[in-house]
C-alpha cells in the first residue's frame, strides 16, 4: 500500500506502541481488502465496552489497556491506550445499571461494563450506547469517509446519509480511532457504490408502512447479498423509522451496506443515477405474493401463539416510536404473563420520560430499556418460550441466540399480544 | 508450478487433484479437511465462539462444527460482529484452520485477519462448487494456491 | 388555492373547531404567500412551551387550549385542542428546573413551562426541548415536505438532509400539527431551490474549523439576505459542528434558509448542479480581508476585556462539542469572576454525564444546561457586562437582547477567557 | 382607478402623491404615517414586542417604534420568532397600522397574517426608495393599492 509520510511515522512507531499497532492491524487489513491505500476519516462507531467472557478474563489479566490492545487492534503488545486521536462513540453494548433487577442480565457484567464506559470515556469515547448513533447526534455529511461498525447503522449511514463506511468491524474501528484512518476500499470509492439489484415494487404490494418497509428490506436482502438493490416501483414514502426498519432488515437476511431508493436517498436523484448508467433490464418484481413469502418465513419459528414476550425497538426506537406504543397501550395492562420491552437509547427515554410516555408504558407494565437489546445481551425474560417482534432483525436473530420461537407483525399487533398474552397478528393485504 | 483448475470438478473421482489460484488475504500455510458452506455465514449471531459451531437455525450447517477445519464460504452476511466473533474463536480455541472465502468484503476480510489464519479469496473457479465437505485441501497463502484432493 | 376534499372537510369543520381554525390560518396564510395548494406534512417542529408574559396570561384565562387557539392557531375561538395529527417537537424554549438556583430566570417560567410539558405531552407532543432537533433523532429524509421553525434547524433541514421547510412560524407550525399539511410554496417547490449567489473561497483564507465556519456563513448571510448562497473554492470538509454553525450564522446576518456546498451538501454534486445550470459568472470572494471584516464586525460591540460570562453551545452542542471543552478545561479553574455555561439538548447531557465530560466542566466550575439558552430566555449570570463565545449568532443577538458586550473567537479562547477572566482572542491568520 | 407610478420619486416635492400597485398580503385598507427601513428588520431579538420599538443595536432604526405607524421595510431577516414576536404586538397593542414588504417570504407573511393588518408585497416600484419616514400613506390591500403623499 502506499503510504503517506504521516501513516509510515504512525507504523513505525512515533507516536507510541499503541498507535503502531493500529497501523499494523490497518496495514494487514488493508492487504486483505486490496487497498491501495488509506483514508482519513474522523468519525469512528465502534464497540470497547460490551462485556463478554473473553474480554473479563483479559481485563483481570491486564486491564482495559490489554483488553483494547487483544480485541480492538487484535495486538499481542503490553501498552498503555493514548486518548482517541479522531471522533470515536461506542455503540449498544450490555444493559447498564437502569435494567438491574428488571433484566435477567449479570450483575458482574452490568459492573464490568460500568467501569470500562468510566476508562473509555476518559479516553474520550462518547458513549452513545445506541445502535442509531445518528438518532442522537452523530451525523456524518454526505460524502464523509467513516469507520462504522453495526451492520443497521452501516447502511443508514451510507444509504440515507450519504456517507462513507464499509459494515467494519470491532479491530478497525479501534485501530480507526488511534490513527484516524481505514483502508480506502469498498464503499469508500465512488466506482462501488452504484446500484447492482434493480427490485421494483408492484403497485398492489401496498408498501407503505414500518411493517412493509422491514419486509421489503428483508426481501432486498436475500435478493443482493452484500450487493446494491435499487428499490423502484410504487410505495409510499418511507419516513425515518421505515428506512431504519428496511435497512436493518436487508442487512440482516442479506449483507447489505449501500441501497439506493431514486429521490429518496440523496445519492440517486433517478433510477439511471443510481445505477451510473444503463438501468438493467429485467428486475426483481416484489409483489403480493413475494411479500407473502417474506411474512411467512419471518413467521416461521413461531408455533405457539401464547406469547409470554414482546420485544419492540429494533433498531433502537426514536422518540416517535415510542409515543406510538404508549398511544397503543394507553389505558391497557399487559397480561400477567407477558413482558413488553422497548429499546430506546438511553439519551432519547430522557426525551420519553419528560414528554409522558414512559410513564404510560410503565403503568401498562411494559418496560422502556436503554443501552442494549435481547440479542446483544442474549437475555430475556425469565421462561421465555415465545416471543414477538414488530422487527424483521430481531424476529431473524433471537430464535437462533435464545432458542425461543418468534412472531413478527405490526407495532399493534405486537401490543395486542402484550396485553392478550396471545398472537392473532396476521397479514393484510 | 501447478496445472491449472479444471472448469467442470465436483465429480472428480475420489484422490483426484485439483488447483485453483487465489488472491492472498492472510498470508501462510494451512493442511487440513474442508467444511464448505453452499451459503453465506454470520458470525454475531451466526455462530458459537466457544463451541465453534454454527448456530444460526435456517442455515444448511445448523450446529456443525468448523473448529480445525478449513471453512469454504461464500461470503459472510449479517451484522458487523462478524470479525469479533471469528476472533473469539482464535482466543477461545475453536477457529477453523484456514478460509476459503469465494468472495470478500470488508467484514469477511477482518475476520480472516484477527482469526489469523491462512485465507485465500477470489478463486478462478468458484470453490464453493469444485470443493466438498470432507475433501483435503491445502491453503498455499504465500504463493497463493489452493491444492484440492478429492475425497 | 386548490383544496382538496380531505382538506375542505377540515376547514368546515368536519375534524371539530380547533382544525377548522387551523385550516383557516393556513389559508390566510397560503394566500399570503402567494401559494396555489397546501402540501403534505407529517414532521413539524413548532414552539408551544416557551414561557411569556402574554401566554401566562392567556393560561390563566382559558388554559392551554387557550393560550395554543391564541398564539399556535391565531385564532380567537374557545376549543380544546385535540392530540397532534401528526408527529410534531418541541423546539428549544426556556430553562427547566435543572437550572434553578443556577440560572437567574423565574421560578414561575419554570413552572409555567412544566405545566405546559405536561399538556403538550399528553396532547403528543414530543418535547424534544432543542434548537437542534435533528441531534436527537428528528432526521427528515432527502425531499421530505416538513413545517419547522427555529432558522438554524431550518437552514440544516433544507441544505445539508435536503428536506424542505419555509422558515415557519409559532401559528403555522401550530396549524400543520393538527392538519398535516402547510401552503406548499417556497423551499417545497423545485424551482425555488437553486443557488442564487456564487461564493468563492480564496485558498489563503483557511476556512477549515468551527471558528472559520461560523464567520464564512456570517458573511455569506450577508450578501445573500433571504437568497441561496453556494459556496466553492478552497476550505477544509466541514462536519456536523461547521455546518451548523455556518447555518446559524447565514441564518442571523441575513436570512438564509437554504444553501448549497457543491460535493458535501446532497442537492448539489456539483456547481452546475447547484444553480440548476448557469453558474454566474461573477462571485463574490471570500478572503483575508473579508474574513478580517466579519471577525471586527462580530467584535465590534466588545470593548472591555474584562470577562463575566462565557456561552458555548449556540446551536445546542454536539456531545462532540462537549467533550472538546471538557478536554479544554480537565485540570484547570475558571476566574472567581466568570461564569461559563455550555448549552446542550438535555438528551444528550445524558451522554455528556456518563461519558465523564460533564463532571470535568462542573470540577472546573463550569456548567452544563439545557433546554434553553441565553437569548431565548433573555437571561445570563447576575451582572454580567462582558461575555465571550464561539457562535456568530449569540455574538450578534445577546448585545441587542441583555445589553451587554460581545467577544466572539474560538472554543479554547472562550475556555482561556473563562478561566482567566480576560479576552486575549485575536484572529489568526 | 389610479395615475400609475413614478419610476423615480425619492425627491418629488411635498404634498405630491403617488400610486403604486402591489400584490395583497392582509386584506384590509390602512391610513397612517410610514417609517420606511432601509433595511431588513429581525422579530426575535430585532424589536421588543411590549414597546412596539427595533432593538438590534446595528440597525439604522434602532430605538425607534412603529406603533401606529406603516411599517416600510425590505424583507425580514433572523430567526423564525418573526411572526410571533409581531403576533405580539398585536396582543400587547404596540402593533404598526399596516404592512409594506417589498420583498416576501414565508416569514414575514406570516407576520403579517397574524399581525392582521393591511399589507402589501410586491410592489411596481421599491416602497424603501420611493417611500420616505414621514410620508402619509394609504394602503388598500382590498383593491391592491398603495397611495403615497410626501411630506
Amino acid at each position: 500500500m502506499l503510504l503517506t509520510d504521516d501513516e509510515k511515522r504512525m507504523r513505525d512507531g512515533a507516536e507510541g506502541p499503541a498507535v503502531a499497532a493500529a497501523m499494523d492491524l490497518l496495514l494487514r487489513y488493508g492487504r486483505a481488502v486490496g487497498a491501495e491505500r488509506l483514508c482519513e476519516v474522523r468519525n469512528v462507531a465502534g464497540t470497547m465496552t460490551q462485556p463478554s467472557p473473553v474480554k473479563a478474563a483479559l481485563v483481570k489479566e491486564g486491564g482495559w489497556d490489554k483488553a483494547f490492545a487483544v480485541i480492538n487492534l487484535d495486538s499481542d503488545g503490553d501498552f498503555a491506550i493514548p486518548d482517541m486521536r479522531v471522533p470515536t462513540c461506542q455503540l449498544q453494548h450490555g444493559f447498564g445499571a437502569d435494567a438491574l433487577g428488571i433484566v435477567p442480565y449479570p450483575k458482574q457484567s452490568i459492573e464490568l461494563q460500568a467501569d470500562a464506559e468510566a476508562f473509555y470515556g476518559r479516553h474520550g469515547v462518547n458513549i452513545l450506547a445506541t445502535c442509531t448513533p445518528y438518532q442522537v447526534g452523530n451525523l456524518p455529511t454526505f460524502g464523509e469517509h467513516c469507520a462504522w461498525m453495526e451492520s443497521s447503522a452501516v447502511i443508514y449511514a451510507n444509504s440515507v446519509l450519504g456517507a462513507r463506511t464499509n459494515c467494519e468491524g470491532i479491530a478497525s474501528t479501534g485501530a480507526a480511532s488511534l490513527t484516524g484512518k481505514v483502508p480506502c476500499a469498498g464503499n469508500h470509492r465512488d466506482e462501488n457504490r452504484h446500484g447492482t439489484h434493480l427490485i421494483e415494487v408492484d403497485p398492489r404490494t401496498g408498501v407503505d408502512n414500518f411493517l412493509d418497509w422491514g419486509m421489503l428490506g428483508y426481501f432486498a436482502g436475500g435478493i443482493a447479498g452484500e450487493d446494491h438493490p435499487v428499490i423502484t416501483g410504487d410505495f409510499g414514502r418511507p419516513d425515518i423509522n421505515d428506512l431504519k426498519h428496511f435497512g436493518a432488515a436487508a442487512a440482516t437476511s442479506g449483507g447489505v451496506e449501500l441501497y439506493h431508493i431514486p429521490g429518496i436517498t440523496p445519492e440517486a436523484l433517478t433510477t439511471e443515477a443510481a445505477f451510473g448508467g444503463a438501468v438493467p433490464a429485467d428486475g426483481y418484481g416484489y409483489g403480493p405474493a413475494q411479500r407473502r413469502h417474506v411474512y411467512e418465513t419471518l413467521n416461521e419459528i413461531g408455533g405457539s401463539p401464547d406469547v409470554d414476550f414482546v420485544l419492540l425497538g429494533c433498531p433502537h426506537a426514536s422518540v416517535d416510536q415510542v409515543r406510538q406504543a404508549a398511544a397503543a397501550l394507553e389505558g391497557r395492562s399487559l397480561s400477567a404473563g407477558t413482558e413488553l420491552w422497548i429499546m430506546v437509547p438511553r439519551a432519547l427515554r430522557e426525551i420519553a420520560d419528560r414528554s409522558g410516555y414512559t410513564a404510560v408504558i410503565t403503568r401498562a407494565g411494559g418496560r422502556v430499556l436503554t443501552d442494549s437489546c435481547p440479542a446483544m445481551s442474549r437475555t430475556a425474560p425469565a421462561g421465555t418460550r415465545v416471543f414477538a417482534t414488530d422487527s424483521a432483525k430481531q424476529a431473524h436473530y433471537l430464535p437462533a441466540i435464545l432458542g425461543i420461537e418468534a412472531w413478527f407483525g405490526t407495532t399493534e399487533e405486537c401490543v395486542d399480544a402484550a396485553v392478550t398474552g396471545r398472537w392473532r397478528g396476521e397479514l393484510r393485504p | 508450478m501447478s496445472t491449472p483448475s479444471s472448469p467442470s470438478s465436483p465429480s472428480l473421482a475420489a484422490g483426484a487433484k485439483l488447483t485453483l489460484r487465489g488472491r492472498i488475504v492472510v498470508p501462510g500455510i494451512a493442511v487440513g479437511e474442508a467444511m464448505v458452506s453452499p451459503e453465506p455465514i454470520s458470525g454475531w449471531g451466526g455462530i458459537d465462539p466457544a463451541k465453534g459451531t454454527i448456530i444460526e437455525r435456517r442455515h444448511a450447517l445448523f450446529s456443525a462444527c468448523f473448529t480445525g477445519k478449513i471453512l469454504v464460504f461464500p461470503s459472510a452476511k449479517g451484522s458487523s460482529g462478524w470479525a469479533g466473533f471469528f476472533q473469539a474463536t482464535r482466543l477461545q480455541g475453536t477457529a477453523p484452520l484456514g478460509m476459503v472465502i469465494a468472495r470478500i468484503s470488508a467484514k469477511s476480510a477482518l475476520g480472516a485477519v484477527v482469526t489469523r489464519v491462512p485465507t485465500l479469496t477470489d478463486l478462478d473457479d468458484d470453490p464453493c462448487r469444485v470443493i466438498a465437505t470432507g475433501d483435503y485441501v491445502r491453503i498455499d497463502a504465500d504463493s497463493g494456491y489452493l491444492e484440492v484432493y478429492k475425497a
